[in-house]
């Protein structure tokens, strides 16, 4: 149980880290500020979703677990937020009056 | 081992990198998107050398609420970026500066690579008069019991650097309402966010506050994300910032370092000393020190970001 | 598992600070905020997995404390970026 | 070599740096960030002597980490006192700098403190 628990951990951060190393491939190669924040939001979602989903069978006990979800909620919550407000900045014809 | 030292090495040379990309950097707004990259990863490496409290501590108020103030005085001094260009030192002075500090840098360098045998620490006193506090946190004992006379001062400091910013008001303004009234936004996503966060933050640092005892954690670091919330309700435009003459609002601010005094001049009638707790009561005390204090150290940081009275009442 | 999930904070922190190269180049503001939301964010992941490897869990208080402040922080950016420079057709001349 | 001499050497560097940010740049705002950095540096020093001194099962010596908390709090409140004063010059003069001959506007108003 808790090799498969380990091994779980163990797959589970390294697509999390893919995305991140996706995410930060995106950020430098891709051509325009809106295809760059398209990246970006995978790395924000995946990338930290993957890694606490990880880290959740490693966690002390249920409230560690449930602290974990939390931050990545509100990492969502925040991300989604910001990547909102980057888009409407650059968007060229955005709500500038 | 070596995998750890491999990353710390790489943290170091990320955190210089960061630093001289900052100073070198000709525009102010990018050097400030810099800064605050620089006090992130300085909270990474309090992390490695760990010293969780004080990563906590530079997380929120030396990267946060820092970065925010200096943003903010960023965009304002925008105009004057251009004038200020020209007044660059010649070649001569940038040459003899850098010596000089790399002189500084050297010098402290042979400090930390010639280290005294055996290192000198107080860890065996703070952990052995731990159980007279009531606490497990040995910072948190540090800062509130065997060294308290500092952390009082320390208030007293915010309170006076608030002071400081205020005497900057004009005349006309003594008593308004500080910083520019930011509108109500139209579009939703950050209504949303200020709107759901600030509840979730209000929990979080009063969790911080109350882990301080025995975790990580403390009146600092919760007060700080308490003001964070109140700083982004007012740039969501949901809440305007009071007017700095208000009763209220000073009691607030004073509240916490005024119980704190209190408790240390009651230290003369229960316990043997200024700011001496009484054998037991310790712990209960501190709480009731460290509550008032959190409110008052919040209401201080986010009307030190706020900056002097800008509008009449 | 130790070794693991510290050499993974590490490849997380490598990979954000690969990003950082935006926050030099730029060429507008608006790639460094997206930089620097990156960084936030790894930074998150990166203190998780060294809460989880040091066994310290006091750590993940850390990357609380970081997301909330790194959301202020953000918004407080985007908020006070002029529009010229962030979307990279910033004058010449300062207007 | 240590992580604690790892930092030590990164902290030294650091104060260096924020040394010659202070010197070399005209703009307040920027000498402020400089300060800030240098401020950095030195909390770090102060650090590498708190991890030397674990001992008694802790991480560190808890009395120079609760100086660096106490240290990081007073300099943001140097720090927002500093910008009030440059964000008020800029607002009488219309410029901000710290030259005595600066030209058009830069009347000193009473200043009879």
């Amino acid at each position: 149980m808790s090799l498969a628990l380990d091994i779980f951990t163990v797959v589970a951060i390294s697509v999390g880290a893919f995305f991140f190393l996706a995410g930060t491939v995106g950020l430098l190669r891709f051509p325009d500020a809106l295809t760059r924040l398209h990246a970006l939001t995978k790395a924000d979602n995946l990338g930290l979703g993957l890694v606490v989903l990880g880290l959740l069978p490693q966690a002390a006990g249920l409230p560690g677990a449930l602290k974990l979800v939390s931050i990545w909620l509100l990492a969502q919550l925040a991300g989604a937020t910001v990547a909102q407000l980057i888009a409407r900045a650059v968007r060229p014809g955005g709500p500038q009056a | 081992m070596t995998l750890a030292l491999a990353i710390d090495a790489g943290l170091a040379v990320l955190v210089l990198a960061v630093a001289t990309w900052t100073i070198a950097v000709r525009k102010t707004f990018a050097a400030v998107v810099g800064f605050v990259s620089y006090g992130l990863l300085l909270a990474l490496v309090w992390v490695r050398l760990l010293a969780v409290d004080v990563a906590l501590t530079e997380a929120a108020i030396g990267s946060g609420v820092t970065g925010v103030l200096l943003l903010a005085a960023a965009a304002r001094l925008r105009p004057t970026e251009k004038g200020a260009a020209a007044e660059q030192p010649g070649a001569a002075l940038c040459f003899v500066t850098a010596i000089l500090s790399a002189v500084v840098s050297a010098g402290l360098a042979a400090l930390v690579l010639l280290p005294t045998n055996p290192a000198p620490t107080l860890a065996q006193a703070a952990v052995a008069n731990l159980p007279a506090t009531g606490l497990g946190n040995s910072v948190t004992a540090v800062l509130l019991a065997y060294r308290a006379w500092d952390t009082l001062l320390e208030k007293v400091v915010l309170v006076l650097a608030l002071l400081g910013v205020w005497s900057l008001a004009p005349d006309a303004l003594w008593g308004g309402r500080p910083g520019p009234r930011y509108p109500a936004q139209r579009d939703g996503a950050l209504v949303f966010l200020a709107q759901l966060l600030p509840p979730v933050g209000i929990v979080v640092g009063i969790y911080m506050l109350w882990v301080g005892a025995n975790e990580p954690g403390g009146a600092f670091q919760g007060s700080t994300i308490l003001a964070a919330m109140w700083i982004l309700v007012v740039m969501a435009g949901l809440g305007d910032a009071p007017p700095v003459g208000r009763r209220w609002l000073r009691l607030v601010l004073v509240a916490g370092p005024m119980v704190f005094l209190a408790v240390g001049l009651s230290g003369f009638a229960i316990a043997e000393a200024f700011l001496a707790y009484p054998v037991g009561y310790a712990k209960p005390l501190i709480i009731l020190i460290e509550v008032p204090l959190t409110l008052s150290i919040a209401a201080t940081l986010g009307l030190l970001v706020a900056g002097p009275p800008e509008r009449a009442e | 598992m130790t070794e693991f999930l510290l050499a993974a904070a590490g490849f997380v922190l490598a990979m954000v600070a690969l990003g950082l190269v935006r926050i030099l180049r730029g060429p507008a503001d608006a790639d460094r905020l997206m930089a620097a939301q990156l960084l936030g964010t790894g930074g998150v992941a990166a203190l998780l997995l060294l809460a989880s490897s040091s066994r310290i869990p006091a750590i993940v208080d850390v990357a609380l404390a970081l997301v909330l402040l790194a959301a202020f922080a953000s918004v407080a950016f985007v908020m006070s970026a002029s529009r010229e420079s962030m979307d990279g057709s910033e004058p010449m001349d300062g207007g | 070599m240590s992580a604690a001499t790892v930092f030590g050497l990164c902290g030294a560097a650091l104060v260096g740096l924020g040394l010659y940010g202070l010197v070399v740049h005209s703009e307040p705002l920027r000498k402020i960030l400089a300060f800030n950095l240098l401020g950095g540096g030195v909390f770090l020093l102060f650090g590498v002597i708190a991890r030397r001194g674990a001992a008694a099962g802790l991480g560190g010596d808890p009395v120079p980490q609760a100086l660096i908390i106490t240290g990081i709090v007073v300099a943001f409140s140097a720090t927002a006192l500093a910008v009030a004063l440059v964000l008020r010059l800029f607002q009488e003069t219309g410029r901000a700098t710290l030259r005595s001959d600066a030209p058009v506007g830069a009347r000193v108003t009473d200043t009879d403190s």
